[in-house]
């Protein structure tokens, strides 16, 4: 309790400004990605080179009714948006972005982090529950069966590199990559993270719950105005944390020559989500079989024998 | 020999995926296709065919069309209406009203090929809008043109 | 007056704490819906992550909220999508039967306040030094570690092969 | 209010919430209908053990680790039945087409 009220403040303001610009500039930059890998330019018209446009589109969605149907199920339709929404505002806190740039240095802040990314799966439970809808139902489902395919490699992943840190402080992994980023030691583990927070993050080529050519779209397909935008928010806050953890795991956080750590931060940070970008701008959506196929057996056997390897190196 | 397999599929996989992303990238870092309309426009192919339009005598810059009706009878979708009058002081007919329903023309140019004036010609004008649809029900060829018959 | 406030917002936040275990628990049980049941379920058990952080333990919170919810939670609702069948939810009519709990737990809590009132409390909630755990679970409690580690694997075996008796496919 | 204030630090507080989760668990183990029914009740009542043991082991013993290891192991029982209980209750399913415990009466003499 010796936390001063203004600190406190200032970094409820800080999580939140960074939740809502991220979303802001990933929603524009994805269209721009989108668009220049399609041969267009995206968005050009609100802004230069259209970097209002998502402003103007909250906005829009902000003017919009918010819709209940009949059918659905009053509460749970009501809490999905924020069950998805408010583990992120959490899993924020014990994020390092710069040397002193971190809310609450905790020492099981990885730990904290991971548990939180769980909860992202049960909002889109509740939507595909809540909505009444034989689609959403369907992307609910999905969702499940999916987080059990990918939760296990992931926390392999996460949990070699403990190994190798010897902490589960963000802080302190980072830290301990000052000589040399854990990309270098374990390639193979840094390629199954980024398919796993693929998957984590429910975006294509693994987006089954939302799946717009199958489930229209999937668990938020009733959802309108602010709903629709909270979702939105959601995946790309969940992005945001991903990238985070992965360039905290692997590329040693905001330690970098000559730049300030939190410009090395973000710029990790984004080359890791332009790298998700890419791949769903290339990739086709798999098939629900092929992807737990992947999940089981391909990368669980990969990441079990990687830890057990890097058990082994480090014990000698 | 199954192993070698698994691994192999997941080697030539990898490389295939990383052939998708090298597409896509190339993709993006060239130049984009799209024009920014309407701030840049597309040159427009030589012979497109816009809704039809009439053409004026160079001399008298009244229309050239002489109400033979011609067009009126080939069009399959029955979407020209034409009616002409005898000025006073000529043998030929000229037409007074020439309405083109849009909303059914196909743009199949038959009624350019049989005019044996040569007076309808396919204009260039391809961005049409309109706040209801009478307004491409009726089109008045003739609006614009010069006419013989003062009132 | 900072720290008065502080305070109070702590003990609110702490009251619907306790507010979420035992609306959650009694959601999760009472509701017709298989669904509510399990959301009740959710709730309750982050409650109760709630508790073993305000008890000083944030390390056990994170293993509540990772392992419950995380895994438990999600291989429920695993189960509920693969048996879910109308018509068959809700509460067996209430009889005679209602009563074990209620007098068994009486009795249990009568027994513990009663033994509890002779104790002087050695300590209360504080943070304590929790990377002792690791060393004890290798060290001291190396076997029963162990036994759950083998507890899992043959629980996770067991299940597969009971899930595909008679699988028809 | 002053009652209140008390409430976070007191060891009765948890031992009362445990024994009424470990009664809520006990009671929707008697009277649920299904399967999953049974799984959350059950999973309420090692809810309240794992509670009491917790407050006990931070308020009672010089030593809180022993509790909380306790609690750790509770968590990762729970997840092992629950396994095995899903394991069955698909089982089950998959035979009876129900997961309703009053149907399944394979067992009767």
């Amino acid at each position: 309790m010796s936390i001063s009220p203004v600190t406190i403040v200032c970094y409820l303001l800080g999580i939140s400004a960074v939740v809502g610009l991220n979303a802001v500039i990933l929603v524009w930059l994805e269209r721009k990605v989108a668009g220049h890998m399609h041969f267009r330019y995206g968005p050009m018209e609100v802004g230069p080179h259209g970097l209002l446009q998502t402003l103007a589109d909250g906005i829009k969605l902000l003017g919009k009714q918010f819709l209940v149907p009949d059918a659905a199920d009053r509460p749970l339709f009501l809490l999905a948006p924020v069950v998805s929404l408010v583990p992120i505002f959490v899993a924020m806190v014990p994020l390092p972005l710069g040397e002193t740039l971190q809310a609450w240095e905790l020492n099981i802040g990885l730990l904290l982090v991971v548990a939180l990314g769980l909860l992202n799966t049960l909002g889109i439970l509740l939507a595909g529950w809540g909505s009444n809808n034989k689609y959403a139902l369907l992307g609910g489902s999905r969702a499940v069966a999916q987080i059990l395919a990918y939760k296990i490699p992931l926390l392999l992943c996460i949990l070699t590199i403990i190994m190798m840190a010897g902490s589960y402080s963000l802080r302190q992994i980072a830290l301990a990559q000052k000589d040399g980023w854990y990309i270098l030691y374990q390639p193979l583990l840094f390629i199954i993270y980024i398919v796993t927070i693929t998957l984590e993050t429910n975006r294509s080529p693994f987006d089954f719950s939302e799946a717009e050519s199958e489930l229209v779209a999937g668990f938020h397909i009733e959802y309108s105005a602010m709903g629709f935008s909270l979702f939105f928010l959601a995946e790309y806050s969940y992005m945001f944390i991903a990238a985070a953890l992965a360039s905290i795991l692997f590329l040693g956080g905001w330690q970098g020559p000559f730049l300030p750590g939190p410009v090395w931060s973000l710029l990790k940070l984004y080359g890791i989500i332009f790298l998700l970008m890419w791949f769903r701008w290339t990739f086709p959506r798999l098939r629900i079989d092929q992807m737990l196929h992947l999940g089981w057996k391909i990368l669980l056997p990969l990441a079990l024998v990687n830890f057990l390897v890097t058990a082994g190196v480090l014990a000698l | 020999m199954n192993g070698y397999r698994y691994l192999a599929g997941i080697v030539t996989g990898s490389v295939s995926l990383l052939k998708g992303m090298r597409v896509t990238f190339a993709n993006m870092v060239s130049r984009p296709h799209t024009v920014q309309w309407p701030r840049q426009t597309a040159p427009l192919p030589a012979r497109f065919r816009g809704h039809i339009r009439m053409l004026a005598d160079e001399e008298t810059g009244f229309p050239r069309c002489f109400a033979c009706g011609s067009c009126a009878r080939i069009c399959p979708s029955a979407c020209i209406t034409v009616q002409g009058r005898k000025p006073g002081d000529r043998k030929k007919k000229v037409a007074v009203r020439f309405l083109l329903d849009f909303t059914k023309c196909s743009l199949c140019g038959l009624c350019v090929e049989s005019c044996p004036a040569r007076a309808l010609a396919f204009s260039r004008d391809y961005a049409l809008a309109g706040y209801r649809d009478t307004e491409f029900r009726t089109m008045d060829l003739l609006e614009g043109l010069a006419s013989p018959f003062q009132f | 007056m900072f720290a008065s406030f502080v305070h109070t917002v702590y003990t609110l936040a702490f009251a619907t704490i306790l507010l979420l275990v035992v609306g959650g628990a009694l959601l999760a049980v009472t509701a017709r819906n298989l669904i509510h049941c399990f959301f009740g379920l959710v709730g309750a058990l982050l409650g109760v992550a709630g508790l073993y952080y305000n008890l000083g333990s944030p390390l056990l919170a994170v293993m509540q909220v990772m392992i419950y919810i995380g895994a438990v939670c999600v291989a429920i609702a695993f189960g509920l999508t693969l048996t879910r069948k109308q018509g068959e939810e809700g509460m067996r009519p209430l009889d005679i039967k209602a009563a074990i709990p209620v007098v068994l737990v009486v009795a249990m809590l009568s027994a513990t306040l009663k033994s509890l009132a002779g104790r002087e409390i050695v300590a209360s909630a504080r943070k304590i030094d929790e990377s002792r755990i690791g060393w004890m679970l290798l060290g001291d409690y190396l076997l029963p570690f162990e036994l759950i580690s083998i507890l899992l694997t043959v629980a996770v075996i067991g299940a597969v092969t009971i899930a595909l008796i008679n699988r028809r496919i | 209010m002053e009652f209140l204030a008390t409430l976070p630090n007191s060891l009765l507080v948890y031992v009362v919430v445990a024994h009424a989760l470990f009664a809520i668990g006990l009671f929707g183990m008697l009277f649920r209908r299904t399967l999953i029914g049974f799984l959350i009740s059950l999973e309420l009542l090692l809810q309240g053990v794992g509670i009491n043991i917790m407050a006990f082991g931070t308020y009672l013993v010089p030593d809180p680790l022993q509790a909380r290891i306790s609690t750790l192991f509770i968590i990762g029982i729970a997840a092992a039945e629950a396994a095995v209980f899903l394991g069955i209750a698909v089982a089950v399913f998959r035979n009876y087409q129900t997961i309703a415990v009053d149907r399944l009466i394979g067992l009767k003499g």
